[in-house]
């Protein structure tokens, strides 16, 4: 894509090597999985689902780290709250709802794990599950392949602050650290793991702990996805470069609760809340286009008519979609081969 | 006597547990102000503070192997893992190090902790919150398990377990916590470790198994006995580690047909090696196979609910295999 | 055809694998220039370059996890636990990760690896490197596990693992690894997962196992043969999941009589579930109760010299177990 | 005890508060170590025992950690190559030699468990297996219930640097810094984790972790015994003082092979230890004692002869005891109750 607009290296995003377009996009897909976050909480409390985890207001990071990346060639690793990341990487909201309502035609995993549990070879988003953490040492094994093959493939995983953790955390970055290989680990910090307090869960900085495996880690502001992406595409360079793994820790706050069951209010105030939500990262960023002439209110409303229409849609798909049959959700233990011993 | 359900019984063992002994006191993730994701630890946090309830960072290993060091330094700690699944990454403190620490030392030190985790599926919680993972730790030497199905032997099955002097791994039914409520006295009682029940007597078949399945046992058995005049005789392990080896073969030769229940995964299950026992002691006694109606060996479970609900066992495809065993 | 110790036979099938197929690769603790501690890789990282036989740091949760990863990138990781007794910290990773990751994305992923791992007593090695852990993964659906007996099923197998599409678990027994040595066919060729093979005919008694115990059957076998008339059929599982039920259907039909054999703790073990399968299909063949003679439920095992010797299985054992069993 | 000798605060270690007689002390138990330990290798290669695994070199240090350490109420998580430190905690020569042989005497395991795997809860040391790093939370375990139980109790647990790896050495680290408990990790990095060389294990500082936990970590010369001991010391005052965790990094080398049955020089080079070799604490520390007029070559000769003397008996007595019956083998497996139900 070409640069465009006046304003062509006087702003923020076109110093960082944004096109205007890249710019207005990341801002179309916050608003698209805001909005499909929403519609998913809705559709939780009507009763017509019977789970969701929300990713409201971790949106403008994941946008950003998306942008950072190359669709075409690394391996994604995000976790059950990266909706605005698989949503940036290629999945579709019409997927999305297909997973929510876990129905067959669902890519991830065809109604078989929980929404949130992303997985598509085609957009290079790797399969995770629910135990938490046990996908970093995964994307070290894709970057390790990567490294094996020559491939200029870089991958990126995502976890929580509280899955910082997890020994898998320790155990995937010092393998990565040691080999030099091209991964970002990314701890989307919202300050909460359920209702453990950051600080019940670490009396360290996240980001600090890249140190220990001889390789940098930054903290970044989640609620500036511009400095994001700079973090990132750094990051990316880096990688590609052969200088190996970063940790970046993305400082951000879970707004909603937990999950659909969880109740906050036992363990938080709504003040507390509410503070976090005056600082959303997308009004910010709306403004930071209004301001620079890339938006403007009748873009606005274009975008969200599109948005609603879009998600109104996927709604309906999904709800009438058909679940997989009993019989072939038996399926696919292991390989199923065909008379000559072949995978099918 | 007070009707409780089965999550209030686990509670007030625990509370009741604090309040006589102060070397109790329970860890993990949220059971603090939360009270659990369950709200199995309600209130403790509240009546006990939070050494007494306290959250952990989100760390199974170091959950057991803080708890084992505690347990080791002369304290009662009850561990809970949010769910069953997720007591994986604790594995080698629960194999290599609880198990054998009493072992290892000659008896110079023990290790007398409890780690609560929920299983079973039916809460449309997908491949990661449903599954029974009693098969991967059941066969170690030096732990005992546990996985009471009524209100009554969780509050006294987990008495004895925080006063057992070994490690014991509680298996609680995430589907019994608000489904089944019974008589629970108030005060101390224990329910001892390694004794089987009767939980009905029949003279037709017996069924043997453990936790939720069994409820759905008895009711397909009164409908048995009602429409068919078939008398089951139902025996609950509730320990699966020892397993009463005395109670099984006597249920087992009082019919001379047996089923065997669980909703863990079939094969390698612990019902396996019930049908062995057996097999190996009461074979001639027997006027029908041993049959064992389990999980499927799929994993448990899909989060869409026509595939949970047919992995799931339930009282029609327990009264049809009883029916059947019974007519063979 | 040139004659291998078992643990060559294993060195070679990774050898010529990583010659043929690029996509393989070894990796663990001390898997690099010295070759891993019993010797199993010495000589790849000469041949193949330090990435490709991979000296890891010391997790082995991470050693699964990477070769996870890699394999679902397209590479064919062979990962190495030093003992299988060092696997534990990785069982989340092949519980919930290895084995579930085909079944949870609907066959979209896929994840061909194999854990290789040393099992078994006899090497005065202590609690800790003397364990056979297959009760613990057995039973978990997604996994394949393998545990040859011989140099010639060793090879075999193991160049079957490394084809195979689902991930493999590798039992290898320690004690096997220089006291067993057969004919084993240079160049390739496979022996199938999920098919066990008979070792012996006989029509007195059969015997059903896998690794070392094997040949202490075979040798009492042997002796029962010349200095009884009785004659053993024997089968070796050689894959213990999944198990191969008309082999085990058709070995037990064969003679009425069945000793199950495997140096594993009893309780819970892959034996079991033969006798529950035994016991649920063909409980009306049989002439006998069917008995075990495992490993006894003690961790296994202890460092001195005649504790050790205690604990293990051994001919006049089976020897003994075998002539009652006749005599039955 | 009080200090004695003219040199009284004018040496290294009177001004950390050492007397002269714990400073002659310690080089005797690093003496003894070595002896005792060299003695194991004899054996093994006799094949009079069946296993031998040698702390040898990093004598100095154990002892110094070990000195830092209150044996009354300090609760102590050693690990296989830590002969040094648990003579020094009160473990005697012939109840290593009990171990090494298997017997039942032993009161480590009974004969049950490797020698180098060591437990007896009257000298306060807790029971070890095998599986590396393990120990690390348990450790975290008796300084919770110290907290808990109000007692001014430190733990102290050692690992190597290749099981810093592992994920236990991270969940524990930072459990302990989130509760600021009072324990002492002590990595001693011997730069080999059997054939893997510390750039293989790790790109990063072992020490530098504890940043990433809020803790301090430093490094130390294990070759340097008195600066080893300074840097415990102030460990332990911190823990007592409520101040949390620290790590410790004790910059070692492992001179023999890895256990009995490694053959080394198949990955590193015969210079590589010599150069090493030549660095031993021991007669570096027995020089400063005889340059303050503390040891002298009599003192040497009859100490010699005293460890000699000491460890000969230890070794035919180890040699003749019994082991434990193959009945008494299997006991122990669960509690054993009396008629009461009461623990035995
Ligand atoms: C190994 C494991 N233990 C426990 C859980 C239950 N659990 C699910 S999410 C969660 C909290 C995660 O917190 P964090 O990593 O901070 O991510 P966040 O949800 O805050 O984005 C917990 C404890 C789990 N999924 N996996
Ligand atoms: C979990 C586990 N994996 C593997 C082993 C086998 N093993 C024993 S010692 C050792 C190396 C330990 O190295 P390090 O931690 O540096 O300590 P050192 O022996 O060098 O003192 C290994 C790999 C083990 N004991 N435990
Ligand atoms: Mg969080
Ligand atoms: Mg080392």
């Amino acid at each position: 894509m070409t640069q465009s607009g006046s304003v062509k290296n006087h702003t923020r995003h076109a110093a960082l090597g944004l096109t205007d377009e890249q710019a207005v996009r990341m801002y179309e897909l916050m608003q698209l999985a805001r909005k499909y976050d929403e519609r998913g909480q809705l559709l939780q409390r009507a009763g017509k689902v019977n789970f969701n985890i929300s990713g409201i207001n971790q949106e403008p990071s994941q946008v950003a780290m998306a942008f950072a990346m190359d669709t075409e060639r690394d391996w994604f690793l995000p976790y059950y709250r990266d909706y605005a990341f698989v949503l940036s990487v290629g999945m579709t909201v019409k997927e999305l709802m297909l997973a929510l309502f876990g129905k067959a035609e669902d890519p991830n995993s065809a109604g078989r794990q929980l929404p949130g549990h992303f997985g598509s070879k085609r957009l290079r988003i790797v399969t995770g599950s629910s135990p938490v953490t046990t996908q970093v040492p995964h994307a070290v094994g894709f970057a390790l392949a990567a490294k094996m093959r020559g491939e200029n493939s870089v991958s990126l995983v995502s976890f929580g602050e509280g899955s910082s953790n997890q020994g898998d955390f320790h155990e995937g970055c010092n393998f990565a650290g040691v080999m030099k290989l091209p991964v970002i680990f990314v701890c989307q910090n919202n300050g909460y793991a359920i209702s453990v307090p950051l600080s019940k869960q670490t009396a360290g900085r996240i980001s600090d702990r890249a140190l220990g495996y001889g390789f940098p880690g930054f903290q970044v502001d989640g609620n500036d996805p511009l400095e994001v992406y700079r973090v990132f595409k750094e990051a990316h360079d880096r990688a590609l470069a052969g200088e190996g793994p970063t940790l970046i820790e993305v400082v951000t706050y879970r707004v909603t609760p937990h999950s659909a069951s969880d109740n906050d209010l036992a363990y938080r105030t709504k003040e507390e809340v509410e503070h976090h939500r005056a600082k959303d990262g997308i009004p910010a960023y709306r403004r930071y286009l209004t301001d620079i002439g890339l938006w403007n209110d009748e873009k606005e409303q274009e975008l969200l008519a599109r948005i609603r229409k879009e998600i109104d849609e996927a709604t309906e798909y999904g709800e009438r979609a058909p679940f997989q049959s009993v019989e072939d959700a038996f399926r696919y233990v292991y390989a199923e081969t065909d008379e000559a011993g072949e995978v099918r | 006597m007070p009707v409780l359900e089965y999550i209030e019984a686990i509670r007030t063992a625990m509370k009741e547990e604090m309040e006589r002994d102060s070397r109790v006191f329970v860890l993990g993730e949220d059971v603090g102000l939360k009270g659990g994701v369950f709200g199995a630890t309600k209130g403790l946090q509240q009546q006990f503070g939070e050494m007494r309830s306290l959250d952990t960072p989100l760390a199974e290993s170091a959950i057991a192997g803080v708890a084992i060091g505690a347990a080791m330094a002369g304290m009662r700690p009850v561990a809970e893992m949010q769910y069953s699944d997720f007591m994986f990454p604790a594995t080698n403190q629960i194999i290599s190090e609880a198990a054998k620490i009493r072992y290892r030392s000659n008896n110079d030190w023990d290790c007398p902790i409890v780690i609560r985790a929920p299983i079973g599926a039916g809460v449309f919680g997908g491949l990661y919150h449903s599954q029974c993972p009693e098969s991967v730790f059941f066969g170690t030497p030096g732990l005992k398990i546990v996985a009471p199905a009524t209100a009554y032997d969780a509050k006294g099955l987990l008495l004895a377990a925080i006063r057992d002097p070994d490690p014991v791994l509680f298996f609680e039914n995430k589907k019994c916590y608000r489904l089944i409520a019974d008589e629970v006295p108030e005060g101390e009682y224990t329910v001892p470790i390694g004794k089987a029940s009767v939980m009905r007597e029949g003279s037709d078949i017996t069924v043997i198994g453990y936790s939720m399945p069994l409820h759905f046992a008895m009711q397909a058995a009164d409908e048995l006995s009602r429409e068919e005049g078939i008398e089951a005789h139902i025996l609950d392990l509730r320990t699966i580690q020892p397993l009463d080896r005395e109670a099984i073969l006597e249920a087992a030769a009082r019919t001379g047909k047996v089923l065997i229940v669980h909703e863990d995964n079939k094969t390698g299950g612990v019902g396996a090696e019930v049908a062995a026992i057996i097999s190996e002691e009461l074979l001639f006694d027997l006027d029908a196979p041993i049959r064992r109606v389990c999980g499927p060996d799929v994993p448990a479970t899909v989060f869409n609910p026509p595939g949970e609900k047919h992995f799931m066992l339930n009282k029609d495809k327990l009264k049809a295999a009883m029916l059947d065993l019974a007519r063979y």
